[in-house]
């Protein structure tokens, strides 16, 4: 087990986290203010795990990412002006306007191609995995995935060689299937983990909603894996955000009122529920503040910053041309 | 005849051949898509909806389910989505359902239709955006189809439908809510026979799927400057009504092709090609072919629509051709 | 537990797998005469496992095979002599000449496509068991495969199709993956069944060897199946036959002699563990002969028809003459 | 120069690379086939056999492991055996390795060159016969190479193992034996430039891959009556050498394409088309497309051996372009 971090590094954690939603909860005022910005698939919800693990992380270490991937570029530094502008198909998008919402790519910040293709990103990642090994790194890889990308023989496949292999790969699965509802994933096992582990792979579950619980699984993981001890399925457990499924964004949960942390009695609606007990974001405030790591002026502080951040990334983003047509077909080859 | 929309029309061939047979069965859900035409399937999904059955995230499994099944006495129907993920089946497409009747020495049989969406959807970016009408067209076995109005999609799905070999239906979502008469009746449109779209004299432009209403709209441009363009939709790739194509290339003189691919190797050099061939002595002018430009498609709008033709840029095509 | 089957049985099961033999035995002998008979994957050392299997099925089920499919047609009842011609490419063949050894297909004996993209047989045949299923039929579907099949994703795929739809499926994993050579499979598991376990297939495992463990196990396995359970996962251990990764055909364990089974001592060579451990076939024969189920005759005599029938097929090949040239594009479409 | 199999040549270009950059590795064993040539690697493997990595039965993870390895900052060489395996991968191949460069605006690299055996092996049949180039050309991102020569496949080869760009090389086996000059130092041949293996001036005959063979061979029987045959071997399909190939068309006015695919949307096919688009008023008759007969592969010796072009097929087909 990893020790208890100091308060300074919760915070840190938090403004991580808060970061995402906050980009995230633009990218849909953007969208309803009828801006181009492609199809959504948003972090909201996912933000403990992805910023807890991107916290345990170091810059060497590659990430493949899938479809849902704003969260881990924000959440690893990269420039949300930058990453918004991409979203919008701009010029001074990450990816100069190339990817768009399911492609963000930033190489500095250690993130390699980005796949839509379910499945996609877990065969990177356990190709990034045999070349930083091969190649006398510490390094990891890292692939990020949803709980539906386990039906996929490629997922398999990759799982299988890592563990023949025994390649520094984490296998990152945010598991937001939802009881009763119909699942992302339809694997017939008991259990997700079953697969990975009936592959010898090390797995691990941990609350998704945790932050704290996700940063000492990972670091764990991290630990092992560069031990040089093989994969780790690591999988963290989530429950969809409402908003998750719409083709046109809404805000069905609101705008997120971090006072709602400390104030649950106002906590209300037909998402009640989810904003209760699924909000890592509410959730990790909420236990700061009951910790008495933070208070909660330090909370709407880090809000306030995030806040503005995210204002002079959308200023940037706005102020950012579409490319010029004549490039279109540039760029091909290297 | 009603006038109805593709979609209406998809579903009036779909419920017609799940009330005729029994052992048809459908994989997949959103045959539709999920830009708003989905309505027109309630009622089919509400009447035959234990007909469908959803599979995972498995496209090649899937795929191999489908033409199992359909060895083994079923008509299946496999949706894929867009067409990209397709890919994920590839070979069970060409190496399974293609050889199965031929390699048997004609014991077995795959009736199966396979439905994706292909081409730029508006965001779709480099790995939801790919046309493989022309990889698929690269095979043996496979019958590979493109219908583009309502009227086409009812009766070449129809005859999908009851056919007994694989076919291929590369679809598009932006044809979906193209309107049209349709017959109200049973019909089927043979599968490999093209359709003169609009009639014309002096150039011939061969296209298919979405870039037909390109066709059309550039057709509509030239006829202002006094040019008559004559439409030709081959409906199906494989097998390909050569004699109706090469008829209009014959009288016109001149052939531009519309293609929404990517050039090497598409569908639109193919039909070039064939001019090449077979219509050499007839031809008064180069071929000019328009294409998707060879790039991975970029997801900013305006890039986007820079790689695609468009009916401006198949008149321009066109208009060079006269001089 | 089946019942334990009258001698009768297992004679005409001994038949069975001999006639396979017999016909394996003669493809070589053809190979070895330079008449042309493409690669072979022979199912030499498989008989006991694969005249089981064939046994206890009806002629409704439908069978969906690999590269290493002749035993199954054969000892399912297809024609020796139209088997061998078509691995001959004649015009008598069961293809007609058009698929050769890795395709052999006699619908009327209940085969479907046979395919020798590995994994194949397996999504085909859980498309069998899904179609039969939906016509309300009792029959099921096999897919035959090797051990090195379960690294293919497409194998995985189709194992949770047929746990989740629960479909009647039959999965025969031949293992003949020999200890401490490179298997087939590179499977990650500590079990090969562990990966069907994991998507909660039943699954069963066989000493291939023995004729009447994998018939009573068949027979099991078809019966639960048959009674709407979902699928199983039967596994027949077996070890790889030394001739069986030549690219030219030799007899690496010489033509089998029948009566090395009760004069065991005249077994000898380098293969000579292979033959006195693994060949299924005299194992049984000595089986049956110990038991007092048959006699030494009995036995000889099988083979004396059995080898009558092979010599009959062989002349019925070399007679057939090869497809017309003309005709090599015909048949494409149905 | 020393003379050389196509066999050899291929392991000095990897011995090269193995020697000159650490972080090369490959993935897959086999690389020679298995009919005889494969004892050429023998020392290769002695020398590098741990850079070598034996993946398991499993196309699509091991195509997406090397790209990941490449993106990585690893260059990978990728063994896919018979092409009919890669359609396992073929999601990986253009979803994954062809697009990520442009995709991510230029920040990633994707440094594989793929390896694959296409075509007729005698006994192939229906699912080992696969001829795959017209379909992988059809797709933006990814160069395809098709060396014929021993002293092309050193150079090319070299070239594709420094290329920043995933390179789909798709061989045939029976290259393996052939015997050339090569070069004994280090040379790269640039990707993207075709060769004119055989110069004349009545009439240009385009093939690739083994039909380069075929078409050498029917130019030889062209000779003797009198016909002098060019003969252009493009060598890359994409990036394509449009010039070498129009010059040569041009200065004979009569094409022939020679393909070793199935003909609809083929290689070929793109050939013809671009004579048709960019050298209409230079040809003297029409383009005579040779190739595959749009079947499966049939089994039978005979049947395999009717359906593919020959040297005698090829040069009945100039011969008639000369009236
Ligand atoms: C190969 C492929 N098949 C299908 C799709 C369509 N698709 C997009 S997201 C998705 C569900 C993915 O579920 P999961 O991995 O759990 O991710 P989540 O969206 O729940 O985070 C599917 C099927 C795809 N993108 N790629
Ligand atoms: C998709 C695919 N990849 C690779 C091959 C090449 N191949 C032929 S047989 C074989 C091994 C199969 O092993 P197993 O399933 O155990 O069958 P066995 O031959 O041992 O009976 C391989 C890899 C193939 N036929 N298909
Ligand atoms: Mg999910
Ligand atoms: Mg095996």
């Amino acid at each position: 087990m990893a020790e208890t971090p100091k308060a300074a590094e919760r915070i840190a954690l938090f403004e991580r986290m808060l970061l995402v939603r906050r980009f995230e909860e633009e990218v849909l005022r953007v969208a309803q203010a009828h801006a181009y910005v492609g199809r959504q698939h948003l972090h909201i919800g996912h933000e403990a795990t992805g910023a807890a693990v991107a916290s345990v992380l170091g810059p060497e270490d590659l990430f493949h990412t899938t479809h849902r991937n704003h969260g881990y570029l924000i959440a690893r530094g990269a420039d949300p002006g930058r990453a918004l502008a991409e979203i919008m198909g701009r010029k001074d998008g990450l990816n100069s306007g190339r990817g768009g919402p399911w492609h963000l790519c930033d190489r500095a910040a250690g993130f390699q191609s980005t796949s839509a293709m379910v499945g996609g990103s877990v065969g990177l990642a356990v190709g990034a995995g045999f070349g930083l090994k091969k190649q006398g790194k510490t390094a990891i890889g890292v692939a990020h995935f949803g709980d539906g990308t386990l039906d996929e023989g490629i997922c398999f496949e990759s799982f299988n060689l890592a563990s023949i292999l025994q390649l520094p790969v984490l296998f990152l699965c945010e598991n937001n299937a939802k009881e009763g509802q119909r699942p992302s994933s339809m694997l017939a096992a008991r259990a997700l983990r079953d697969l990975p582990a009936a592959l010898q792979i090390e797995t691990v579950v941990v609350d998704g909603r945790d932050a704290d619980a996700v940063r000492d699984a990972a670091a764990d993981a991290v630990a092992f894996i560069r031990a040089g001890k093989g994969p780790v399925f690591l999988q963290a457990q989530l429950e969809r955000w409402p908003g998750s499924h719409q083709t046109r964004p809404e805000f069905p949960t609101g705008v997120t009122d971090l006072t709602l942390a400390w104030d649950r009695d106002r906590i209300s609606g037909t998402h009640a529920d989810w904003i209760r007990d699924h909000d890592g974001i509410l959730l990790y405030a909420a236990k700061l503040v009951a910790e008495k790591a933070v208070s909660r002026d330090d909370i709407l502080a880090v809000d306030g910053r995030v806040t503005s951040r995210i204002q002079a990334a959308r200023a940037f983003a706005e102020d950012s041309p579409f490319p010029d047509a004549a490039s279109a077909a540039d760029g091909v080859f290297a | 005849m009603t006038v109805k929309t593709y979609a209406e029309a998809v579903v009036d061939a779909l419920s017609g051949m799940f009330r005729a047979d029994p052992n048809f069965h459908a994989i997949g859900r959103g045959i539709l898509g999920h830009g708003g035409h989905e309505r027109h399937a309630h009622a089919l999904m509400k009447e035959f909806g234990h007909r469908f059955t959803d599979p995972p995230t498995a496209e090649g499994a899937t795929a191999s389910m489908g033409i199992g099944a359909a060895m083994s006495g079923c008509r299946m129907f496999v949706h894929f989505g867009t067409a990209s993920f397709s890919l994920e089946a590839w070979n069970q497409l060409i190496n399974e359902a293609g050889v199965a009747h031929s390699m048997s020495g004609g014991q077995i049989r795959v009736p199966v239709v396979f439905h994706m969406y292909h081409g730029l959807r508006g965001g779709g970016s480099g790995q939801h955006s790919t046309s493989p009408q022309g990889m698929m067209a690269n095979n043996a076995g496979l019958i590979v189809m493109q219908p583009t109005s309502p009227r086409d999609v009812k009766g070449m799905l129809r005859a999908a439908l009851k056919c007994d070999n694989p076919v291929v239906w590369i679809d598009h979502s932006a044809l979906l809510g193209r309107t049209g008469e349709v017959p109200d009746e049973d019909y089927e449109i043979p599968l490999g026979s093209a359709e003169v779209k609009r009639a014309g004299t002096d150039v011939t432009i061969v296209a298919t799927s979405r870039a037909v209403l390109w066709a059309l709209d550039a057709a509509e441009i030239l006829a202002k400057d006094g040019i008559s363009a004559e439409v030709v939709d081959p409906r199906t790739l494989v097998p390909l009504d050569e004699n109706t194509i090469l008829t209009s290339i014959r009288k016109t003189g001149r052939l531009v092709t519309v293609d929404e691919a990517i050039q090497t190797c598409s569908f639109g050099s193919e039909i070039a090609a064939l001019a090449a061939e077979k219509a050499h002595d007839a031809l008064k002018a180069p071929v000019a072919r328009l294409a998707r430009a060879a790039t991975p498609v970029p997801f900013s709008p305006p890039l986007e629509k820079a790689i695609a033709p468009s009916p401006e840029s198949i008149a321009i095509a066109a208009r060079r051709l006269m001089n």
